[in-house]
């Protein structure tokens, strides 16, 4: 039932309807809108039902164990969501002077503060609404670098063939062309395919450390060596910063920029979706050019943003306003209760959970990259299955897991992998979850080779069985025009 | 530690089946050469209320009591409590971006149901899960029409009566990829752009934007700027405030091609300036080169209806360098927060909180403009802001009316050279009587 | 899985555990607990996600249709809540002297002035903690009443049989007998049954107006009369007063005390159990009687609360702090809101539904009182289906609803109807989910005479089925020891 | 109207179907001459939006910032925000008791688990579902006590050291039932009962009621006072603060027979009083008689474990005039609050609040004591609060400090005559050094 279906020509919901006059006797007629706008006239319990049970459809780490690699889906504080939520910081207008607004801005500076120590540059801005919005501040930064020196003809990102698909789309949107460089089979970058890569034109290089392989790649330093010798300059892509907090900082392993993924890492939560943060740290080479506002001290100890006033040679602006603080705030919160310490735990907590479950798998599952040490995620390859006369995919698997409680991991990323599961348990699940995993895979496993059907037809206990996705983008059925929509 | 559940028998237990002594031994592959130095900036842990205090601190030292009189692109509405109560619930706040369609058809169905309001709002045929915000949407949107123009220009013009963050982001956004953001300039008397003004500018673009309200609050001449447009074969962009939209005639009917806006009057507090909420809809002819994610209604093997994402090759997992964007984690939890706003006013209660702010504002305006020396600073219709002239310089104003408890606006100065004595003013229906008194007394007091 | 299932010793959470010094040396040794307390250690995610899931186990008004009689399960505003919990509220402790607590204390007089305008009569005590503690407020005061005219011979308080259990008990309570009256069989209490209850020793009489079979007592000033007459008090039972809210006033039908169901009424929530409110409304003569702590006024109009001291005659202190002070504020909030023009609203939108629903499903069960207008409930009996060869109890169907997402009305009560449901639907229910109502009552029927083995299974798709209920009195496993519920 | 859904066209259909021409047409059974006159108190409706800001008003002028003290039965201590997050899921929130059992395992497991920790903590073998609060918990077991007793007296014992209040909510509750509440005096240079003091009393007795800690925070000899009642037949009643059951011995292993005490430190805002959370807990033997709600682990027809209420013969509903008490609604979700705090601190973590709650208060008392003419009013040990004698009457002194934003604690001359110059404090794990420091200084500065 869609909520479209509770309304009703002139049911209204009279708690929320502003009392005073209404008054538009003055906007010119052919201004005013005479068609309706299709919004759904229901009753505030109707709504409230509505939705409540809508979202009783969803998997989240709030009812299920979710180990979606490269998301790190982790335990979402209740109590940063408080503090996130206090008045003061909610019904702040933006334009709201600084010198109203030092309680905000504290807690933003000390924030950039923390971030810059935790990746080991010299700067943070805040400013990114997400990891991607992050990465293409980070472009764009590289951009304006090489421009500033003189170099106009660096338009040449070079990236792995696992990277995430947010480092090549941006180094588009970025302007500059995606070299794709080769991955070993034992999971290490190929440094021939990266001599091959590097030249006069490469701009720079966008990598994942671990990878999206979950592999903490060793030849790190060779890497950063050879592409600053070419005169390029390293982005590191945050999203697996779980695994290496306070263990390793991307300073320095010799990146010139980075994102964190705030919403991923400090747990803030994904919303659904979003929304995130995707602050940037920088080398001090690349200071210049960060996006604004970033927070800045007076002399008198007092906080205040800067802009492009202060900052002439900034990439610019990411978002009209500043950032999306309510996530900045859940972030230090989170940063905070957790502490010094607590970061060097999580990453520790975070790989051993993830060695853990691969060991416990490889008895099932063929493992891809079996003899390396994982990092907080790893990752599993189905293509014996897929291939055998079972024809069981990693989807049916996937599909087949939501019966048990439990949400499937990312399946089919990285691309280099056939048929993989990318797992990332985090720190946050106990040993008996972890337990319940490898025993519901590996049912899962038995009912693949004894039973293919079973799997191949999941999930059955679901709000819906397998949707149709071939249908869906045949007929775009996009907004609601009072059809139901059909069987068959 | 917080937030981790391991005892040191399962620590042990688990090390022994992975067949390592120690933690640390999981690092080995890890080069010493670049192992960590200790944390300097982050200190210790604190416990939850320990965090509380330290934050209830920070945030009632940002309590003033400032009765909040500036929009400029971020307004104060009312919330209604089941907002944030029904959208923080576990399973919105800590789920994922539904890529498991089965596991998520909460997300899913509310994201369609966003689509379809939006759509409806708008008066297009169809919307996405959202973007960043107001000024990316916008960026994104003279994307699109560069790649949707078939005369293939990279030329998009931007009246000046855009947001100027806004168009700062288009800057931001567009000029790596080549395309050429370009002022058109408004008439000081009225300000709006006079759309004759458009008959001057020569040659191929791409696309103009139309702000309707524009910044100043404005009614642009929207039908006739988007006609002539089309007629030179550019594509229209609507930049829109959705409250705007239940009193307004819709994008979708006055000729726009895109409509793009800032979903934060939807239920979204204006938080210091975020998480907002980015809108983009457009026709379905060119939905295919729209970024974002999209969900579409179809059937499971039963044939029930159910929720999926679709037209994913438009999206960076799949398509890599050639995505429309490389956005991926968009707004979704102020999605839904939006989608209960809308459901929950439904539609004559939007309409009527955009008419009780209108009608404050014009109060207001009314209040103001009675005192000595401040008046219009245009001719013409505004939708619930509106540029006052000052007899002075705004800013000492602003300064002198923020001791008495007023936050009074956005300085046009700050943008706008010429307009120093321009103050752009808002008063939603979160404004009483007493509130519009309270402004009017404090600014006869100052000036 | 029992939330002792996540618990391993050693395992805590440190995001709640004080960071202050825990010195115990200075209490005695044998004082010292060496026993386990037996609380669960589990990690603060999987507390989480183990409440937010059991709580999905719930049916609740927020996600389902819940017309259970006697109860008014109408919407509970998200706008109270919140309002409730504003932190000026929540954190005053009830120490905090009156000169720093008007906020609060102004809230609480304006309640006792509107509920006493509601209600009728000349004040109102907010003290009583629920409906039932209201009723022994109510007969307290009656017995103190009589006491202080000399009369200590009235010990009997007469009860209709339709009673709902909490007046023969809160009779009991005040030391009083309990005198049963009959209704006749059009509903109306059976005056000459009263004639013969009446006697000296009558303290009073405890009745629900309307009564709890949905109707409303025609009889009631003659009833009224009668019992003063016979120098007896007449006590109201407020759980049936959302029928009739602004329509008539119990101090206007004659009545001297009675209690509010804020909980109900006013819709504070119910919560799973509650807590309630039971605020007691007294005419003139009763008012020295009443449960202190009660807000007053003084000279310089400021509130403070008056205890025994003030009120030398009080029948004393329902609780040990002045009331349940959250679910008054969620009335006051709710008040507020509804206004005067909307509780005549409430009254008649009730009570058009439930005649609605009666009319509708005239045709599917048969109505206790057919010939009588419905209030804002109405009893249904299922005699015929129980004693027909189908054998399918009021429960049966009660359990059938379920499976299709309707929670059963009240059943087996009131007593004096056998093989009853008490349907409430309330004002907050549309019109189309009151059709959906019927169709499925419709359906059930035609099941229970098709194929009666459905109904008798009942249900079948909720997280358990039907549970054993003598098995759960002959077991008595009242608290978790480490076993597991053996099946059989 | 708000939260009525019928339009008109919905009413007229309805009425349609009824048979009836009007709405009040529906009221024709109730006589005309007992119809309402038009209320005056109740005034026009609010929009939530004006409710939001009338209540904020009032909530705001009661935030003094006062640092609290005081506990005398209500206690300050941290409550995770996941607590009231989880609890007030609409789920939890609005469903009603959980009569039909396979539509309310959610509240019916909570309430089990409730029952197994309020067991643990108080060590005895079965807890009910809650009754109102503390008073009344006290009030409602010498009632079960009376039933109990197997010589049928009617006389409980009641130590002037258990909380006024609660002495004077028994006092309300048993009049009617002929039950007479005696009380015995304590030693005012200990602050607790002497247990040879009960020798003194002659006849029978149904029960005795042991408060510990008691109300001026001291230790009683309770296994002295359990083991010298026992003797004499009668039962034995504690009346315990459930956060110190995580540090003293508990009653069951102390010879009570029935434990009740106030959960209000388990998760509950100290609300101006409540809503609070009685809790009562007994042996298997006396489970029967006891008042309130229960529920057990079974199984279903599946044989899969499940729960539900069960001894309902005890309950109002069932039983009617013969029930063990006329309690129906009792204090569900304040259940749930303190089953998911109690779940969330868990044993080690309650002990610890506990703990670091009473070195707070041993610290306090070092620095107040440490003032000229403050010394303790009791020797002996005390939990988490202790009785102070001032070298003035206490009401000024707490007046006075008010003033300096410290909520100083209980004047004791308001409920013992000769301790007029008495002041018991508390200071929980909330209290920070600085706060310790603030009320030191400030009663130094007003003595
Ligand atoms: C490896 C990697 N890089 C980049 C991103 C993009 O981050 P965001 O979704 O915050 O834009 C992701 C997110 O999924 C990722 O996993
Ligand atoms: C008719 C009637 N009277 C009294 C009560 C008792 O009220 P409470 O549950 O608030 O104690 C109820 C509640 O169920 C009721 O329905």
């Amino acid at each position: 039932m869609l909520i479209f279906d509770h309304s009703r020509d002139e049911r209204s919901n009279k708690a929320q309807m502003p009392a005073g006059e209404a008054d538009l006797s003055d906007l010119p007629g052919d201004r005013r809108r005479s068609s309706s706008t299709g919004l759904p006239q229901a009753s505030e319990m109707d709504v409230v039902r509505h939705y409540t049970r809508l979202s009783q459809k969803n998997f989240a780490i709030d009812t299920h164990f979710y180990p979606l690699g490269s998301c790190t889906m982790k335990y979402n504080p209740r109590g940063s969501n408080e503090a996130a939520m206090l008045p003061g910081f909610l019904g702040r207008h933006p334009e709201t002077p600084a010198a109203y607004s030092q309680g905000i801005l504290s807690v933003l500076w000390d924030l950039q503060e923390m971030l810059a120590d935790i990746c080991g540059m010299h700067a943070v801005s805040l400013a990114p609404a997400a990891g991607a919005q992050g990465e293409y501040a980070g472009v764009a930064m590289i951009r304006s670098y090489h421009q500033a020196h003189g170099n106009h003809d660096r338009d040449e990102i070079i990236v792995p063939d696992s990277a995430h698909g947010t480092n090549p789309a941006t180094a588009s949107m970025g302007g500059f062309r995606t070299v794709e460089i080769q991955t070993k089979p034992d999971g290490d970058i190929d440094l021939d395919s990266l001599d091959e890569a590097l030249s006069e034109r490469t701009a720079g290089l966008m990598i994942t450390n671990p990878s999206t392989l979950g592999l903490f790649e060793r030849g790190i330093k060779e890497i950063a060596d050879k592409v600053h010798d070419a005169g390029g300059l390293l982005y590191y892509d945050g999203a697996n910063l779980n695994a290496i907090l306070g263990k390793v900082r991307p300073g320095e392993m010799g990146f010139d920029v980075m994102h964190f993924n705030l919403h991923k890492t400090f747990s803030t939560p994904h919303g659904g979706g979003g929304p995130g943060a995707g602050s940037v740290g920088l080398s001090e080479r690349l200071v210049p050019f960060a996006p604004v506002p970033l927070v800045a001290q007076a002399e008198n100890g007092s906080y205040y943003l800067q802009y492009e006033q202060q900052r002439p040679d900034t990439i610019g602006r990411m978002t009209a306003f500043p950032a999306n603080v309510g996530v900045l705030l859940r972030a230090y919160a989170y940063l905070r209760m957790v502490g010094r310490e607590g970061l060097e735990r999580i990453a520790e907590h975070a790989v051993l959970n993830s060695n853990y479950l691969l060991e416990r798998l490889r008895r099932y599952y063929k493992v891809a990259y079996p003899d390396r040490r994982a990092m907080h995620e790893f990752i599993l390859t189905l293509e014996d299955l897929a291939k055998s006369d079972a024809h069981v995919s990693a989807m049916d698997v996937a599909k087949r897991m939501l019966d048990f409680g439990m949400h499937a991991p990312t399946a089919y990323f990285p691309l280099s992998v056939p048929e993989c599961f990318l797992v990332e348990p985090t720190e946050s699940e106990a040993k008996e979850t972890l337990d319940q995993f490898v025993a519901v895979l590996a049912d899962i496993r038995n009912e693949a080779e004894s039973d293919p059907e079973i799997p191949k037809n999941a999930p059955y206990s679901l709000p819906v069985k397998r949707l149709d996705d071939v249908r869906a983008a045949k007929e775009l059925d996009l907004t609601y025009t009072g059809e139901p929509k059909a069987a068959g | 530690m917080p937030f981790i559940p391991h005892t040191e028998a399962d620590v042990q237990e688990m090390l022994d089946t992975i067949g390592v002594s120690s933690i640390d031994e999981l690092f080995a592959e890890i080069p010493e050469a670049i192992r960590a130095k200790p944390l300097e900036k982050v200190p210790e842990g604190l416990n939850e209320m320990e965090l509380m205090r330290l934050m209830r601190e920070r945030a009632a030292a940002d309590e003033h009591g400032l009765r909040t009189f500036v929009g400029a692109g971020v307004y104060e509405h009312h919330i209604p409590a089941a907002v944030w109560e029904v959208a923080t619930r576990g399973e919105y706040y800590s789920a994922y971006t539904p890529y498991q369609a089965e596991a998520s058809q909460g997300t899913l169905q509310t994201i369609y149901e966003f689509q379809t309001m939006i759509a409806g709002l708008t008066g297009m045929e169809a919307a996405n899960a959202s973007l960043y915000e107001g000024g990316t949407a916008l960026a994104e949107a003279i994307l699109m029409a560069v790649r949707a123009h078939k005369g293939k220009s990279h030329r998009v013009l931007v009246p000046e009566t855009v947001h100027p963050s806004y168009r700062r982001v288009a800057a931001s956004y567009c000029g790596a990829q080549d395309v050429v953001v370009e002022t058109i300039p408004y008439d000081p008397a009225k300000g709006t752009v006079d759309p004759a003004a458009l008959d001057a500018i020569e040659g191929d673009f791409a696309a103009l934007v139309v702000p309707q309200p524009n910044f100043f609050g404005r009614l642009e001449g929207e039908a006739a700027l988007a006609a002539k447009a089309a007629d030179r074969g550019a594509l229209v962009i609507a930049s829109v405030n959705p409250m705007a939209l239940s009193v307004l005639t819709s994008p979708g009917e006055w000729g726009a091609d895109i409509a793009v806006g800032e979903g934060q009057p939807l239920g979204i507090p204006m938080s210091s300036g975020g998480p907002f909420l980015g809108l983009m809809a457009t026709s379905k002819k060119l939905v295919r080169q729209m970024p974002g994610r999209l969900v579409a209604r179809t059937v499971d093997t039963d044939g029930r209806e159910g929720f999926t994402l679709t037209l994913q090759a438009r999206e960076q997992h799949i398509r890599r360098a050639k995505a429309k964007s490389n956005i991926c984690t968009n707004q979704g939890l102020a999605m839904t927060a939006a989608t209960i706003y809308m459901a929950l006013v439904g539609e004559a209660g939007l309409t009527q909180v955009a008419g009780v702010s209108h009608t404050n504002t014009r109060k207001l305006v009314a209040r103001l403009t009675a005192i000595k020396g401040v008046e219009p600073l245009f001719e013409g219709p505004y939708f619930h802001e509106a540029a006052l002239r000052l007899p002075k310089p705004a800013t000492g104003v602003t300064t002198a009316l923020t001791e008495r408890g007023i936050l009074g606006g956005f300085e046009l100065g700050r943008e706008y050279s010429g307009l120093e004595n321009g103050l752009l003013v808002c008063a939603t229906e979160t404004k009483t009587e007493a509130d519009l008194d309270a402004y009017a007394e404090a600014l006869e007091a100052v000036l």
